[in-house]
């Protein structure tokens, strides 16, 4: 195969690469020659990896994808190869559409040279003076929790039977927990481990610490070992 | 009132407003329908256009804004000290393309177009004020919903998204020699 | 450049800069001397007067700005009015809601939960009054806590807090918990 000689450009992902190497090699998107692009775009990789670069994991997918599509074109019957190909036909042409697109607009602003001005400075009293059914909150929460579910930790319920299987069950430690700081005084987060005996027991006991955590019932701060926790009478 | 005399009016209210402020809003507060409201804009218009001022009337969608003449932007970012904006990136341009001609769209939809991600490039859209949340999408995790906004159509000089220039399809130079709109 | 040349300049930038703006920088900008930016404001403060435009050239001190006739402040004053009347968006119920059901909870709290970052959304809802800072963490940065105020409970119709309409991952995680986790 010819060496690839072009400079290590920087692509915008896996799609911008082969559009590339099509466009390059002025090979046909509407017929790819799909064992020639394969080879290319591996060559690139490759030649990324030679060069010590983050390889981000988009372009991983698409060498996957480009392998596999690859090895099903060489099998007698290849349906499949052919909806393959097609589909990543279909993908190149959507992006090299918008990329046309993205070019006209960068061509077409103004370079950014209007300037308006801020609102007039008028004492205005800017209070809030709508009214809302308080269940708009409730709706307002369950979107907002939504979307960023995959960020937040997983909730208590995911490590029940992890914990089923331990000796220590955390409602125990629950008691423990609130009993050991019941006199209202700070404590040191450690001294509530200290009468644990083994991994389960440790377990058991912090989870039992989170759960009271999200039920408002202790607080906790600082960090490390000077993390200090304490009883929230007031809200129990 | 005599048509002419809403004319200041009108510019105070818009010059107070700084913001783009909208004809139902204008017409709301000087009690006047919306196709004099427009006449009305529209003489403004032109007599700033007219009269050599440093200032014009922008339409963006049904709403309107005073701003600069860009003529005069090396003055103002001088006076101001605003340096001149990086100019976005070609993975900026793209989203923005992406999402103007699709919106409302969300991140996923995006992300699949261009193959890649693109949380870094969305957020600092929003930022700029190029593009902004437009609600949520009924599917679960009720994913974000993003629109562009008045600031992206000053920033293009379009009055509305219909000014937007049609997509490439029907290019006749296509890719390859062969016409796109051909394969669909 | 002829005298003339630079009033829609002046205008231009006195108008983008909002604040007053001394003489001295005018001149310096426009690399002129200070009688000749002085001519310059006077015939632009003429042009404004003379047009009918609805906003004037005032000054203050060596200071100029541009600012709305005071004939027009009623007009003004309900406009800006009427945009104090636009409901919550979105984003910004979302928001509230999570400081409601959290308080006192920090900015990084609120993004951890929404994925996107909320600081314009969480400064337009203090400006609204429905929440206010709760004091700071004590974390390294010492983050500001936010916490919702009177005027939330008005709008929302509550007495107290203990009010809010209890969220159903509270009533029964269990049940809820399993649910989440299926969806993904």
């Amino acid at each position: 195969m010819e060496s690839l000689t072009f400079k290590l450009e920087v692509f915008e992902g896996p799609l911008d690469l082969l559009l590339h190497l099509i466009s390059k090699n002025k090979l046909n998107i509407y017929d790819i020659p799909v064992s020639e692009l394969v080879d290319q775009y591996m060559e690139y990789i490759n030649q990324m990896q030679r060069f010590d670069m983050d390889i981000a994991s988009e372009f991983l997918e698409m060498a996957a994808r480009l392998i596999y599509l690859k090895t099903v074109s060489l099998l007698p019957k290849h349906e499949e190869a052919e909806q393959l190909k097609q589909e990543l036909t279909q993908e190149l042409i959507e992006y090299k559409i918008y990329q046309e697109a993205a070019k006209t607009l960068s061509q077409s602003t103004d370079g950014f040279d209007t300037f308006v001005r801020p609102p007039a400075q008028i004492e205005l009293p800017k209070t809030y003076q709508l009214k809302h059914e308080p269940e708009a909150l409730v709706e307002a929460y369950l979107d907002a929790v939504g979307r960023g579910l995959r960020k937040l930790p997983p909730p208590v319920s995911v490590f029940g039977n992890i914990v089923r299987r331990k000796i220590v069950p955390v409602s125990a430690k629950i008691v423990y927990v609130l009993r050991k700081l019941w006199s209202g005084k700070k404590k040191r987060l450690l001294f509530l481990f200290e009468e644990s005996r083994n991994r389960s027991d440790i377990v058991a006991t912090f989870l039992a610490v989170l759960e009271l955590i999200k039920a408002n019932r202790v607080e906790v701060c600082g960090q490390g070992e000077n993390a200090q926790i304490k009883i929230l009478k007031e809200r129990a | 009132m005599n048509i002419n005399e809403y004319v200041p009016a009108f510019e105070a209210v818009i010059f107070a407003s700084g913001e783009p402020i909208h004809m139902d809003k204008l017409a709301d507060v000087f009690n006047i329908d919306k196709p004099t409201a427009l006449k009305i804009l529209k003489i403004l218009s032109d007599r700033l256009d007219d009269s050599g001022s440093g200032i014009k009337l922008l339409r963006l969608g049904d709403s309107f804004q005073l701003c600069t003449r860009t003529e005069y932007s090396v003055y103002i970012r001088n006076a101001l000290n605003i340096s001149r904006k990086t100019p976005l990136s070609q993975a900026a341009f793209e989203v923005l393309a992406v999402i103007a001609y699709n919106q409302p769209v969300t991140r996923a939809f995006v992300e699949q177009v261009r193959g890649v991600d693109c949380s870094g490039v969305i957020s600092t859209l929003v930022e700029k004020e190029l593009i902004e949340e437009k609600g949520r999408l009924d599917l679960p995790g009720k994913p974000l919903l993003y629109g562009t906004t008045d600031v992206f159509l000053r920033c293009f000089g379009l009055s509305s998204l219909d000014e937007l220039p049609p997509l490439p399809i029907n290019n006749n130079e296509g890719i390859e020699g062969t016409t796109l709109i051909e394969k669909f």
